[in-house]
């Protein structure tokens, strides 16, 4: 599949709807600083009729410079006031600016490129001998993007546990402890697992867990699994609701 | 050429990852006569025995490697261990992201969160500084509760916590994963 | 002891993970007097310069390390049994100059200076770790704010970005590529 450059122009001579500009610039010979937009737009829309095929995506960004032509162009019929700041307001100047920006780029990725070749054919150690008491491994570098993968990754990884995220609902222990003891006062136990997966979110889940953790711990109520690998049962403990405050 | 030969002897042994012997550096160096090869080689063995370099080459399991000299391994160790101290390790990183995304939060649910108990993890991003404790919950236990520090925002180059990408973000970004690898 | 601490010096450059830098060799050898080891440093880098090694110390992302010389590439590559390495397409390169130029910069900013929409290939240069999310923008939208990373630096052999030309050396760059075309 071609992705996201594909209403690039790939000729030999030039790529990209901007260089198309710049290489028609080039060709005429005209100052950059001084472009005669009728040419310009005469020599584009030669350009589209020698095609016999044209791609609207790819097309696309040449109309949207076209009309970028245009506009500038009637502005540039229009009289206009002369006044101290005209040199910003000429509405060449945008198009100028940016297609000086795109050649520095242009430029600068044609250095980056003959970097990246030499710098590929230097070797180097990538390896050093096992120090006796092993640390931690590192990471290469470490950036926000990291850190928000790491934390995404985990999050998909509890994700597949069947419990959904998301949701930004406040939740607190104390709540959830009581909606767990309502649940359990009207039937007579909980199922561990049942009961986790109907909660919405992870963090509700996180919260629910944490409240039977804490439940169990106050002897309020008792969780009891049958057989191994099967599902943990969360009964109340009856002399506990007498004695202690849910 | 021969000058040459050496050096480029001298870069083989250096990148290979195993002890290299002559037999598979004249392999490598199939276009040169033999003799050339041997005689560069042992030109290079003999240039580096001499005891005015830090790094010798030493024959080991029937190749040759560079290698550093026994004496300076104390100053070797204490760099190895500064350059693995300066970088957060993956387990660091997970337990630092827990805590971003879901401070105020306690240790038991960081480990919740990681599926594996982050007590010791937690503590290295607290001597870092990445971490801190800012009170206890009101909970059974009162555990202490932990929420990242203003380190943790200049580490990351964060004006604030609401700078962290999103989860909508992050997913924006990943899910061409298999795509833009092919660039 | 001047000769040893060039040698250990050395030692330390050739086991390190990453370039080294003169702070760090410092921060090692913490025993030695500063100038001394500064000197040895020196004295090492250039008894590197001369042609008659096959490794060389070189400069990158503000520190040194032992890199062998581009000429003999495909022995090596012979030697490791590795292809070329994937290059960057011209799209990528063209929007890590970009980058590089006007960071921190959007994923907007940076579909406007190319004229294309570079949100996909920002994503390969983000898994590839050429580039690092920093923050976010005061702005509508608090979009993402992007800058080239350490990795950055190493993959094109850059010592720093003052390494890149500056905008004014382009613009001469540029007028010289101008009229030699006209010719």
């Amino acid at each position: 599949m071609e992705t996201a450059d594909c209403y690039q122009v790939k000729l030999d001579v030039f790529e990209g709807p901007l260089d198309l500009l710049l290489f028609l610039i080039k060709k005429k010979k005209i100052d950059i600083h001084d472009i005669p937009i009728a040419v310009i737009t005469r020599e584009y829309l030669k350009y589209l009729d020698r095609k016999d095929q044209i791609n609207l995506d790819r097309e696309g960004e040449f109309l949207l410079i076209a009309a970028l032509l245009i506009h500038i162009k009637s502005q540039m019929l229009l009289p206009r006031e002369k006044d101290s700041r005209e040199d910003e307001d000429d509405p060449r100047r945008i198009l100028i600016d940016s297609l000086i920006e795109h050649q520095k780029i242009k430029a600068v990725s044609g250095l980056l490129k003959d970097k990246e070749e030499e710098e590929s054919q230097r070797w180097k150690r990538s390896f050093t001998p096992p120090l006796s008491s092993p640390e931690e491994v590192e990471l290469a570098e470490v950036s926000l993007f990291d850190l928000a993968q790491s934390f995404f990754t985990l999050m998909k990884r509890r994700e597949q546990e069947n419990i959904k995220l998301i949701k930004e609902k406040e939740y607190s222990l104390d709540e959830k402890m009581k909606e767990i003891l309502d649940e359990l006062k009207a039937k007579d136990f909980l199922d561990f697992f049942v009961y986790f997966e109907q909660q919405e979110s992870l963090e509700e889940a996180l919260l629910a867990f944490f409240s039977i953790l804490v439940l169990i711990k106050n002897r309020i109520v008792v969780a009891i699994q049958e057989h191994l690998f099967h599902t943990i049962k969360v009964w109340l403990r009856k002399e506990a609701l007498e004695t202690k405050r849910p | 050429m021969k000058a040459q030969l050496k050096e480029l002897i001298e870069s083989l042994v250096f990148v290979s990852l195993e002890p290299l012997s002559l037999d598979k550096i004249k392999e490598v160096l199939e276009e040169f006569p033999e003799e050339e090869v041997e005689d560069a080689f042992l030109g290079l063995v003999e240039s580096y025995s001499s005891n005015q370099k830090g790094i010798q080459i030493i024959q080991s399991a029937g190749g040759y490697l560079f290698s550093t000299k026994p004496e300076y391994d104390i100053w070797i160790r204490r760099l190895l261990q500064i350059e693995r101290k300066n970088k957060l390790s993956p387990a660091a990183l997970e337990t630092l992201a827990a805590v971003a995304y879901h401070q105020p939060i306690t240790q038991a649910e960081i480990s919740a969160i990681r599926g594996v108990d982050s007590s010791h993890t937690l503590r290295g991003l607290l001597q870092k500084r990445l971490i801190k404790i800012v009170g206890r919950k009101k909970s059974p236990g009162k555990p202490l509760i932990y929420r990242t520090s203003e380190k943790f925002l200049t580490y990351f180059g964060l004006n604030s916590l609401k700078d962290l990408p999103t989860k909508e973000e992050l997913e924006k970004i990943l899910e061409e994963e298999q795509t833009s690898e092919e660039e």
